[in-house]
């Protein structure tokens, strides 16, 4: 077994001994006759998708503890929020997840309806769907990319992700203005309606995709290297993963059926034909998989919605939008994100702020498995492990 | 007295030295290999190509390889423990002055040296394996099972005993590895 | 006409070292052979740097350099002078002397490997009896200045890159090694030049003997050129530098002009690498068929090397990276027992003198080893590919 | 002064250093590196003399030599596995550690 050992701190830490710091008693020691090793992997890391960091202990290069550490990206969000009006938030929304932006103004939205009991009009309804499963589709295409990147495959299944990210991001554009921070919701519907031509190109783009994930899969998802590093790498089961509260992808990778599509029917979801993919494993593969499966339903979906749209209105004309003001109460809107399930929680003391501004991050509750699932496995393991359960740290962080 | 025997005695003598005396361990191993350089040097220069070349193979690319290998092993790359035992270079400078005084000596005495009847022919490749498969097949094979055991036997001693078990959970299906 | 020009280099060399006194005439002749030889292979190391990442570039959708001179083709030389202009930062905690001299250990042997490579007809710089030995002898020593970077560099990724680089060049250098004893064997030598001339046509003859025409050689080749990617840290076995893990593994704390000499040597080994491939199963620089005898020597070799090259940066460009366990059950668990049954096979092959009788011997047992060796490996980690169930269909859960 | 002298010398100063270290450095891979540049000596001193010496046997001095390396591989490897056996046990690879016979 391999024990490594030198000093990392700077300036030569010379010969006081700080492996066994952080130890527990009983821990000092790999049984073997060697100690072990702690790394900090993180915040500067090319695996760690952003600044976030890890403090894993090696036994030669299997983990035998490992510690998130996160913060570093924190902004506030949730007190910004509160100290704002309803409507200022909603650009702050864009920064959480900031690949999903459409799906995070949609959350907010849809908590702040509840709050104050709108309705949304049904064309509304319908580019909401339309953008939140784009948005999946992006998410989940990226993702696999990104997967692939910490295996070590150059950045070559990345561009092709990217590539197909691009159209989408291109509808983005044409729809809201921006590419990323789409800031396109609105309470009671959206906040511009389609230019002309628009749902034709989204058609194209929906038509166009399954051929990209066709390729995508035929070259990676039967990948010998993939497989052997992904099957078996980073079991979690079913127990931990409810007890824990992880949602999304991640869940349904571990057999669980929790779709809030499904669950809660929010929007007019219930109106579309989709499965949700389950998992046996609940290991990395499975959890690649399910995104890859779930973007085949995504496109269902899309596919209805783009024929069934309606002509109409896009936004309640009810809604004010200036010197908004709910009654005082409470509401909690959720919404099934690409990465899991996203809520807002609002507290209204009927003033033009929220007196509570609260956000469930599914980035960050999934996160919270990450020791149990890279235990006992190696180093590189616990790249892709991260990489599967997706996380982005402006969410985790908020 | 070659120049090349100056340059390559030069560098055995200087890695020797700094292997013996340097204070940190893997600067003495890195020494070493400085000898064993010098040495495949001084091999070729004698005109045993062969030898020389499989002394780099061998000492460079196997033993000094092994040897920093188990120093970062055993954790003895920080030079932190008293290097030389109490006493040490009493004990090791005596016996080596009464070696060294013995050998000198006897090199020094030596006469009558006879010079080679016939021309040296330097051996090629082939004919080493020529002989290595007729005249020293028996130390050859002798060899061979030397290395075998020796393999086996390293590999049991270096194995870790399994007492307790391991830290961290092994995942299933996959033996842990050596 | 095209015995002159096959011979032009050979000829250039003649008639400098023609025109010096004969005692400096073996010291020009070193000089001048080793300058060519540094000057080209630095050359086609910067163009390889550039063509690799255009080449990529185009893999993944994306133009790669195209500013710097034309099709951006000098990007290589402003990467130069980037890196000699850049500052040199050295951990303050470094084993100074260890550290500065790391990259020079790991350049000269890799370097020193060129020397025994026939670069064409009566091309090489050093006709040695022991040519292969040679490239192996030099090969095995770049491990430890791997060792020294890592070591040296007292960071503890640079450690668990160098770590694993040893282990890793340790545990390829066996294959890398025994596959080519094979081809030794059928030679009957090791000096390189012999071996390619082993190979050549004999007169009367329309196709070379390459050894890649043969089952073993093929087989012993596949074995040499997986090692040789092992060897020279390329994808799928960049484990020791593999970014998304240990960030860069042993180089991590190098920067300037001497992280510029480890990408140097790394990709000088992979030429040298590539080069003993061609040496050793491609027929180094001889015609495949008899009727294409008439293209110089060394056209054939740099094509073969440049074919080579492409492969290796066409494989980086495509494949995800093994985990350290399964790099290591490679190659002890099922190149290693291959490299081991090629010597008997190709002894038999010896005594049946080649032939159908050769084919109808070698073919099933190289095939059946692999098929079996193959699912031992695999068979025990049950890897396939999955189906899925969805909600409301099969088990509900 | 006959031709193999130089080599022989130079043989007996890495003998001589080899033995100074094995027995002065209380690190047991040093004291295995000290040996090692004994053999190392013996060897350089069987190539001196085949070179050099009266014997009209081109192999016989090259061949002990070559097993000598051979069996030199053998003896390191033991030698650290050894070593690591005994850091296993004792936490050190300091000689002393090594001192008692008691397991």
């Amino acid at each position: 077994m391999l024990t490594l050992d030198a000093d990392g701190k700077q300036g030569g830490g010379g010969g006081v001994d700080r492996r066994f710091e952080v130890l527990p008693a009983g821990v000092e020691s790999n049984g073997e006759g060697g100690s072990l090793l702690e790394i900090s992997m993180g915040p500067q890391h090319p695996s760690t998708h952003g600044v976030f960091r890890m403090d894993v202990v090696l036994d030669g290069e299997t983990v035998v503890r490992l510690k998130p550490v996160f913060g570093y990206l924190h902004r506030n969000h949730e007190k910004i929020a509160e100290n704002a009006s309803y409507l200022a938030a909603m650009p702050y929304t864009d920064r959480l997840d900031y690949f999903c932006s459409l799906t995070n103004n949609w959350a907010y939205a849809l908590a702040v309806e509840k709050l104050a009991g709108l309705q949304v009009p049904e064309r509304a309804e319908f580019l909401r769907v339309i953008t939140a499963e784009l948005t999946r589709l992006q998410n989940h295409v990226c993702l696999a990319g990104f997967l692939m990147q910490d295996m070590g495959a150059s950045g070559t299944p990345l561009m092709y992700g990217f590539r197909e990210r691009e159209k989408i991001l291109d509808l983005f554009e044409s729809l809201t203005g921006a590419r990323m921070m789409c800031n396109y919701m609105r309470f009671g519907g959206c906040r511009t309606d389609a230019p002309p031509g628009w749902l034709e190109e989204a058609r194209g783009v929906v038509d166009r995709f399954p051929r990209f994930l066709d390729e995508f899969e035929n070259l990676l998802s039967g990948n010998e290297i993939m497989m052997a590093r992904t099957q078996g790498v980073g079991v979690l089961t079913r127990e931990l993963a409810v007890s824990a509260s992880v949602t999304g992808p991640v869940l349904r990778a571990c057999g669980v059926d929790y779709d809030l599509r499904k669950v809660d029917g929010y929007g007019i979801y219930p109106r579309f034909h989709f499965r949700v993919p389950l998992g046996d494993h609940g290991d990395t593969y499975d959890r690649y998989m399910i995104r890859i499966l779930e973007m085949r339903e995504s496109l269902a979906i899309l596919r209805q919605a783009l024929d069934q749209i309606p002509e109409g209105p896009v936004i309640d004309p009810k809604a004010k939008l200036r010197g908004f003001r709910p009654k005082p109460g409470e509401a909690y809107g959720r919404i099934e994100a690409p990465k899991g399930e996203l809520g807002f929680y609002l507290i209204s003391d009927g003033t033009a702020n929220p007196y509570r501004y609260r956000v469930r991050p599914p980035s960050l509750i999934n996160l919270t498995v990450l020791e149990d699932l890279c235990l006992g496995h190696n180093v590189a393991d616990t790249v892709t492990i991260l990489g599967s359960i997706d996380i982005v740290l402006g969410e985790v962080d908020r | 007295m070659t120049p090349w025997f100056l340059l390559f005695g030069g560098l055995v003598v200087v890695g020797a030295l700094g292997a013996m005396a340097l204070r940190n361990p893997v600067h003495c191993g890195l020494s070493l290999v400085v000898t064993f350089v010098g040495l495949a040097g001084t091999y070729l220069d004698l005109g045993a190509d062969f030898l020389g070349l499989a002394q780099i193979l061998v000492y460079v690319g196997a033993v000094a390889i092994l040897l920093v290998f188990v120093m970062l092993l055993t954790r003895t790359g920080r030079g932190e423990s008293p290097e030389v035992r109490p006493g040490g270079w009493w004990w090791g400078g005596l016996v080596a002055a009464l070696v060294a005084v013995g050998l000198v000596g006897a090199l020094a005495s030596v006469s009558g040296w006879k010079p080679r009847s016939e021309p040296m022919t330097f051996p090629t490749v082939r004919d080493l394996g020529v002989a290595l498969m007729t005249d020293f097949v028996l130390p050859l094979q002798l060899v061979g099972v030397v290395l075998t055991a020796a393999m086996i036997g390293a590999a049991i001693l270096a194995l870790p005993e399994r007492r307790g078990g391991r830290v961290g959970r092994t995942p299933k299906g996959e033996e842990p590895e050596q | 006409m095209a015995a002159n020009v096959d011979q032009i280099f050979v000829h250039l060399m003649q008639m400098m070292v023609d025109r010096v006194p004969d005692a400096v005439a073996p010291w020009v002749r070193a000089a001048v052979g080793v300058g060519a030889v540094l000057g080209l292979f630095g050359l086609l190391f910067g163009l390889t740097t550039v063509c690799e990442r255009k080449g990529i570039a185009r893999m993944q959708n994306r133009l790669g350099p195209n500013r710097v001179g034309p099709f951006g083709f000098l990007q290589f030389a402003a990467d130069g002078i980037k890196s000699l202009t850049k500052e040199d930062v050295v951990p303050r905690s470094a084993d100074r002397v260890v550290h500065y001299l790391a990259p020079l250990a790991l350049l000269t042997p890799v370097v020193l490997t060129f020397l025994v490579l026939p670069f064409g007809r009566n091309m090489v710089l050093m006709h040695v009896d022991t040519g292969l030995l040679f490239f192996f002898a030099a090969g095995a020593s770049t491990e430890l200045a791997v060792f020294m970077a890592g070591w040296s560099s007292r960071n503890k990724y640079s450690l668990l890159g160098a770590m694993r680089a040893i282990a890793q060049m340790i545990s390829y250098e066996l294959p890398f090694i025994l596959s080519t004893v094979g081809v030794v064997m059928i030679a009957g030598t090791l000096s390189t030049v012999g071996i390619v001339e082993s190979q050549a046509a004999r007169p009367g003859e329309w196709l070379a003997r390459w050894n890649l025409f043969t089952p073993w050689g093929l087989a012993a080749f596949l074995l040499f050129l997986i090692a040789a990617f092992a060897e020279a840290n390329r994808s799928p076995f960049d484990l020791p530098e593999g970014e998304s893990e240990i960030v860069a593994g042993y180089f991590i704390e190098y920067s300037g002009f001497k992280f510029a000499l480890f990408f140097m040597a790394e990709y000088l080994g992979m030429f040298a690498s590539s080069g003993m491939a061609v040496t050793l199963f491609l027929g180094g620089w001889t015609a495949p068929v008899a009727a294409l005898d008439w293209i110089p020597s060394w056209l054939w070799f740099f094509g073969k090397l440049l074919a080579l090259i492409a492969l290796f940066i066409w494989v980086r460009g495509t494949t995800p990276r093994l985990r350290m366990d399964q790099l290591m059950d490679f190659a002890w668990k099922f190149m290693l027992p291959l490299a081991l049954l090629i010597l008997p096979v190709v002894a038999v092959w010896h005594y049946l003198g080649g032939g159908w009788r050769g084919w109808l011997f070698c073919t099933p047992v190289l095939a059946a080893a692999y098929v079996l060796l193959g699912r031992a490996l695999v068979g025990r980690r049950r890897i396939q590919r999955r189906v899925y169930r969805y909600a409301g269909e099969g088990v509900a859960s | 002064m006959n031709p193999a002298q130089p080599y022989l010398f130079l043989a007996a100063a890495l003998f001589i250093i080899g033995m100074a270290g094995a027995l002065a450095r209380r690190n047991a891979i040093l004291a295995l590196v000290g040996i090692e540049l004994m053999l190392n000596a013996a060897n350089l001193s069987f190539v001196a003399f085949w070179r050099h010496g009266p014997h009209p046997d081109p192999q016989t001095g090259l061949m002990f030599a070559l097993f000598s390396i051979a069996i030199a591989g053998a003896e390191a490897a033991v030698g650290l596995a050894l070593i690591i056996a005994l850091f296993r046990h004792r936490r050190s690879v300091s000689l002393e550690a090594a001192e008692s016979l008691k397991g």
